[in-house]
């Protein structure tokens, strides 16, 4: 679409171009992907100011971004996306930020439990190849260490025939763990 | 010509009764769905977050087996699957560099281009020619259809028309006998992927929603998408906390509501595994006179 | 034979500085066909032209060729002196010398040779130049004035008070166009209505402007001076002869429940009216659409009523010609309606309107009298939200350009409800405000300052309905980004103003180019806003671009002076640069074999057909011929032609041609 | 030391935007090589190509074609047309064996003096190192034929 030429100089923001597709200059601030965005609420940072951090690239803006709680909170919904003037595709922005917070290890405390929780989860796809969601919960919480959250619910969700004791598994695991291997392998380039 | 079938985790566990109700109801219509054989997940709302080769290798695989496993089209009545696959089916057809690369990853061909159906486009090409003739109940109640993002959104993969306003749920609930609302919260987030590491956050976006369909006289709530009939069925204590009142309306998953016009029996189509009561809605049902 | 004389230049020092004159005098001399050469200090002045006038006579010259400065500078001059001296000014032409030879390189043989070289280019094209003359075009002192709107009735105004006939054609039952609608002005609050009105009388009564309303323009054909327009005037089915305007018919009217498009759906009106109470002409037309009698073959009250027997339901749409000599392109735009915004619920909440629509209820005639109350319930509103930029501004929506008016407007629509509603409160949701204009800054400021108007800066992402009221999701960008939700009990949209539904079909009728967005091109961005391509066609108000009423006005005068100074005279002359079809004699008549590959490449519509008849009358072959009327003189169908039967005059294959081979030969 | 050789170039300008372009070079006394003279078109949209042909088989070594930047034509589209043909025109050379590297196409405005300069300076350079153009001079019909069969054999 754009023929814009981009510097790929070694900053988060080219990153972020390079890796994502999207151009930040796109975005002119109008701010109605915060206005629309259900966890507006809950962000320490706006998602319209996460990008206007990376447009304006003073000094640490690296820091603010990646250390920001507001990009653990992102559902990736798209309701911005779907709503934006200038069709900036913030949910990839908001994936490839999550992914460089990891790598760099800046991920906000606050977001320990969102990042364990998602850990948790692909563990056990790596283990089973499918999700199995008692050892999902166990997993989560010796992570989290919230031991008593929805224990409450397990017993229920067992008689109701929606927890299985026993994980449903994929006929050879291995080839899982072996797609898990090459991608960490090629941890190098991650788009 | 068969028709593949992708449940995903949740339909495994605690959807099963959305798994269930749909192989009722194609049943009924003499319609069979064959299970892609090793299917693995698809990385749902966590791959995404971590990692983007990750988030397209886990549906790739699937797709690739589907491929070789010479299915043309395959159901896929579980949102996040159906986003999942959707987008990294888009992304591979989009980016040949990407495709190939995936390709090693998964150690498989991408060769066949699969067709992704969502429940409801299978319930129109599949069930609709024929259900007809097996409906004999009217579901008589107000039902908000609920969408939620991931059908809607983002607009390459929408699986609906109107991304603000969609109505394929809504036809069908007409096809049952219910009268769909029209109300503002269709495609608002209830929360998803946080619903275990942040209740809290789950319990306040889906309660806004409870409130928006009981608030237009809403008697049932109906989904088409696992997290979201969790987020407002098994979390309803946390938003009872904290919408300070008590909103009981049941949340159905949209092949037990077309189920119910069909005269199935609620055991088969799992309603007893709901923790909000369904009594009302099956309270409501009318016999069609023939 | 050709006897040529050569004139070189030394312009003080600047060309013979770097090049031997004398020596390009003296060699110019010895070429064959040059009669007399001549070097002096400054042939532009006086005394260089009246030598120039001597030796032509004295030396029986049949062309000069003048090597100075650049022909943009002087070629006008030095044609003149040819002229004087009697022979065609066209067997003049100008080397230059100067800007690219003495001024480029430094002083050297090369340099001197170059000169001569170029001399001797110039020498060779001059003995293949023709007389020519300038070509005259009759001039039709009759405008038409395509819009009844602000714009053309100023364009329409201003031809016809500098004494020239005016046609003006106005597809809708009266003229007035969008102002009429509009409650008071920006920026400074006076009635629309009050401003407008006698406007519109003064064009009815003036004895030099034809109105014709409820017509539309069929089709166009011919060139400048000369546009044979055919006009449709559709059936009003009331004869405007007999009908006084007493009104009779439209009271007494039974189908009283069609949603007025002059009140933008928000009132009614009857299947025989007339739009507005100030409409001109005050008469009424039928609605054929809605008329029981013509959907029903019933009803017929309105004959029954009439005075003066003025309804006629037989009247059928008729067709006049018309010759005018200019046109005045005014009509206007649209805004951009209906479900274009989903996500503001606009055409699904009756409370969600738009800028026009609030005009409406703002305005002393419209449905609430100027009351502004809520079309859902007729409640006051108690809290109103004004949304900036919809549909502007929006690549997402297809629409990238700035409407330009809204700004403006948003500000007076936020000020008229907070006088009439001291205690409402009025937000305004913008991304920029714009209001580079007169007084238009200061308006703003009042609005913030004096009127209380909050201003928000941010977009809204979403509108949805609560319990009778409007949550409007928006943000502050000014506060980190803040959330702002508001309960509104009316929400307005500054809707992307876009170009007229019939824009691109008229462009078509008229050969005119238009943008993306289907407004007119104007013929340069800078220097020529008012004109188009097509020459005797020109462009007034918002047609061309969004533009408010002083704007669309002041364009307005200028197309109109455009097309004054084009009827300044009876008779326009034209550089007689242009393409020729050759003539030969019968058989053939002509070598052009008809294929229209020039018709095809010129921008100007200049060329057309010709059929070429024996004595008998029998076709004999039909061929291109140039509208010299139309042609500009750019050569491209020269270029294009495959057998060399057209021509460009001025610059012909010959001239070029021995250019070519002069200046590679000494 | 030896003579350098200085090639024979023509320019076929625009009246509207390269002409003027070359006076701007002028009045702002911009120095530029003498090897190129120019013949003024009222657009590149009327420039024949057969011209171009013509220059070179009277000695031209090299040949300039300039006019408006695209959309800045003073006949709206002329440029267009032009440059249109030249693609076509120039397949043809190429499939004929024709060096069309001596042929320069470029835009020039009314305000571009300098890109004019520079770019008269770098087209007789580069003509310079192509050398003389001798083709047409020595082209008899044998030579052609074989050319010609050259061409289709590739």
């Amino acid at each position: 679409m754009h023929e814009t030429t981009h510097h790929h100089a070694d900053t988060l923001k080219s990153h972020v171009e390079e890796a994502t597709g999207v151009i930040l200059s796109h975005c002119y601030q109008c701010g109605k992907c915060t206005a629309g965005c259900p966890l507006n609420e809950e962000m320490d940072i706006m998602p319209n100011q996460i990008l206007r951090i990376l447009q304006a690239e003073m000094p640490g803006y690296e820091n603010k971004v990646l250390s920001s709680l507001s990009i653990w909170l992102c559902l990736a919904c798209d309701t911005c996306y779907s709503r934006c003037p200038q069709e900036v595709l913030l949910s990839k922005v908001m994936d490839y930020l999550r992914q460089e917070s990891i790598r760099q290890n800046k991920v906000n405390p606050k977001a320990k439990d969102i990042l364990s929780f998602h850990k948790a989860f692909l563990d056990s796809i790596k283990l089973n190849g499918k999700l199995h969601e008692v050892g999902l919960t166990i997993d989560y919480k010796l992570r989290s260490l919230n031991m008593l959250q929805d224990v409450q619910l397990v017993p229920s969700m067992m008689s109701k025939g929606k927890l299985a004791i026993f994980p449903h598994q994929v006929q050879n695991t291995k080839e899982i763990a072996k797609i898990f291997k090459r991608i960490s392998e090629n941890k190098g380039d991650q788009q | 010509m068969k028709i593949g079938y992708y449940p995903g985790c949740s339909l495994e566990g605690s959807s099963k009764e959305y798994n269930d109700s749909l192989f009722a109801v194609a049943e009924k219509c003499g319609v069979t769905l064959e299970e892609i054989k090793d299917w693995s997940c698809c990385g749902a709302s966590a791959a995404h977050n971590l990692n983007h080769d990750l988030s397209l290798a886990l549906p790739a695989r699937t797709l690739a087996l589907a491929g070789s496993q010479g299915f043309a089209e395959i159901v896929v009545p579980c949102a996040a699957c159906y986003s999942r696959l959707a987008s990294t089916n888009h992304e591979i057809s989009e980016n040949v560099t990407v495709k190939t690369k995936i390709e090693g990853y998964i150690d498989l061909k991408l060769t066949a281009d699969v067709k992704i159906l969502t429940v409801f486009e299978f319930l129109q090409k599949y069930i609709f020619p024929t259900v007809d003739k097996h409906i004999v109940n009217k579901l008589n109640q107000k039902a908000a259809c609920y969408y939620g993002c991931l059908y809607t959104r983002p607009k390459e993969t929408a699986a609906v028309d109107q991304i603000e306003n969609p109505m394929e749920m809504d036809e069908v609930m007409v096809k049952a006998g219910a009268t769909p609302i029209d109300w503002a919260f269709k495609t608002e987030c209830c929360g998803a992927g946080l619903s275990v590491s942040r209740t809290d956050i789950v319990a306040k976006l889906s309660g806004k929603i409870l409130e928006a369909a009981a608030d237009r006289g809403a008697e049932s709530i109906v989904v088409a998408c696992p997290m979201c009939h969790m987020n407002l069925d098994m979390r309803r204590p946390e938003i009872k906390k904290q919408l300070k009142k008590d909103i009981n309306i049941p949340v159905l998953f949209i092949t037990q509501a077309l189920g119910l016009s069909m005269g199935i029996p609620a055991d088969k189509l799992g309603l007893n595994k709901h923790y909000v009561s369904t009594n009302k809605v099956v309270n409501c049902i009318v016999k069609m006179e023939a | 034979m050709a006897r040529i004389g050569v004139f070189i230049c030394h312009c003080g020092e600047n060309i013979s500085a770097t090049v031997d004159v004398a020596k390009v005098a003296e060699k110019a001399g010895k070429l064959s066909g040059v009669a007399f050469s001549v070097d002096y200090k400054y042939m532009c002045s006086d005394p260089g032209q009246t030598l120039i006038i001597e030796a032509i006579k004295k030396h029986k010259l049949t062309g000069i060729v003048v090597a100075a400065c650049s022909p943009r500078m002087h070629e006008g001059t030095f044609r003149k002196a040819a002229e004087k001296a009697g022979i065609n000014p066209y067997f003049c032409e100008m080397a230059n010398i100067r800007e690219q030879v003495s001024w480029v390189h430094p002083k050297s043989d090369t340099t001197t040779q170059k000169a001569l070289d170029i001399v001797r280019t110039l020498v060779e094209k001059v003995k293949k130049n023709t007389a020519l003359f300038p070509i005259k075009v009759p001039v039709t002192k009759t405008a038409l004035v395509i819009g009844g709107g602000i714009a053309g009735i100023q364009a329409a105004l201003d031809i016809a008070n500098a004494g020239h006939q005016v046609i003006m054609v106005e597809k809708k039952p009266s003229i007035g166009g969008h102002m009429s609608q509009l409650s008071e002005t920006f920026p400074t609050l006076d009635c629309s209505q009050c401003i407008l009105t006698p406007r519109m009388v003064e064009v009815a009564q003036h004895p030099n402007i034809t109105l014709h309303t409820y017509a539309e323009v069929e089709s166009v054909s011919g060139f400048v001076g000369n546009f044979d327009v055919k006009i449709k005037m559709k059936a009003k089915s009331v004869d405007y002869s007999k009908c006084t305007g007493c009104g009779a018919c439209w009271q007494k009217c039974p189908s009283k429940k069609i949603p007025d498009e002059f009140n933008e759906g928000m009132g009614f009106r009857t299947a025989i009216y007339s739009p507005f109470p100030q409409a001109v002409p005050n008469k009424p037309v039928i609605d054929r659409l809605n008329c029981t009698w013509f959907l029903k073959g019933k009803c017929g009250l309105c004959t029954k009523i009439c005075p003066t027997g003025a309804i006629n339901y037989d009247a059928v749409d008729e067709f006049i010609d018309v010759k005018v000599g200019a046109i005045v392109t005014a009509t206007g735009f649209d805004l951009k309606h209906a479900d274009f915004f989903p996500e503001y619920g606009y055409g699904k909440f009756k409370d969600v309107i738009d800028g026009m629509q609030f005009e409406r209820l703002a305005s002393a005639s419209g449905p609430t009298a100027g009351e502004i109350r809520r079309p859902s319930d007729g409640k006051i509103p108690e809290k109103i939200v004004f949304v900036a930029c919809a549909g502007s501004r929006d690549k997402a929506k297809g629409i990238e350009y700035c409407s330009k008016i809204c700004c403006m407007y948003t500000a007076k629509h936020a000020m008229l409800y907070k006088h009439k509603n001291h205690e409402g409160k009025a937000y305004v949701f913008y991304m920029d405000i714009r209001a580079a204009g007169k007084d238009y800054d200061e308006f703003v400021r009042r609005a913030i300052e004096e009127d209380e108007v909050q201003y928000i800066r941010g977009r809204v992402s979403r509108i949805y309905e609560k319990n009778e009221k409007l949550i409007v999701k928006g943000v502050d960008t000014l506060m980190n980004g803040e959330p702002v939700d508001i309960e509104a009990d009316m929400v307005v949209l500054a809707t992307a103003v876009v170009a007229n539904i019939e824009a691109e079909s008229l462009a078509q009728k008229l050969h005119i180019s238009y943008n993306k967005h289907k407004f007119f091109a104007e013929a340069h961005p800078k220097l020529k806003p008012v004109e188009t391509n097509t020459a005797g066609i020109m462009l007034a108000g918002a047609c061309q671009s969004a533009k408010d009423i002083p704007e669309s006005v002041s364009q307005a005068s200028a197309s109109a002076s455009k097309v004054i100074g084009l009827f300044s005279s009876s008779e326009l002359t034209r550089e007689p640069i242009v393409a020729v079809v050759n003539r030969q004699a019968p058989p053939n008549y002509t070598s052009c074999t008809g294929c229209l590959l020039c018709q095809e490449v010129c921008p100007y519509h200049a060329i057309e057909t010709e059929e070429i008849k024996d004595r008998a009358g029998n076709v004999l072959k039909v061929v291109a011929r140039v509208n010299a009327g139309l042609c500009q003189g750019c050569g491209t169908c020269v270029a294009m032609c495959r057998n060399k039967s057209i021509d460009l005059q001025g610059f012909s294959n010959d001239q070029m041609l021995s250019e070519v081979m002069a200046l590679l030969n000494s | 030391m030896s003579e350098q050789f200085e090639p024979k170039i023509v320019a076929f300008v625009c009246n509207w935007c390269t002409y003027a372009g070359a006076d701007l070079a002028g009045t702002s006394r911009t120095k530029y090589a003498t090897n190129v003279s120019i013949i003024r078109f009222p657009c590149t949209g009327r420039i024949d190509f057969m011209l171009l042909m013509k220059a070179f088989e009277n000695g031209a070594d090299g040949i300039i074609v300039s006019g408006c930047h695209p959309n800045d034509c003073h006949y709206t589209s002329g440029n267009f047309h032009a440059r249109r043909r030249w693609i076509v025109f120039r397949s043809l050379l190429d499939f004929m064996g024709f060096d069309t590297d001596r042929i320069t196409f470029s835009w020039v405005s009314a305000a571009e003096g300098t890109k004019w300069a520079s770019l008269v300076n770098e087209t007789t350079e580069k003509i310079r190192a192509k050398g003389a153009f001798t083709e047409f001079k020595n082209l008899d019909l044998e030579t052609f034929n074989r050319l010609h069969d050259e061409a289709i054999a590739k």
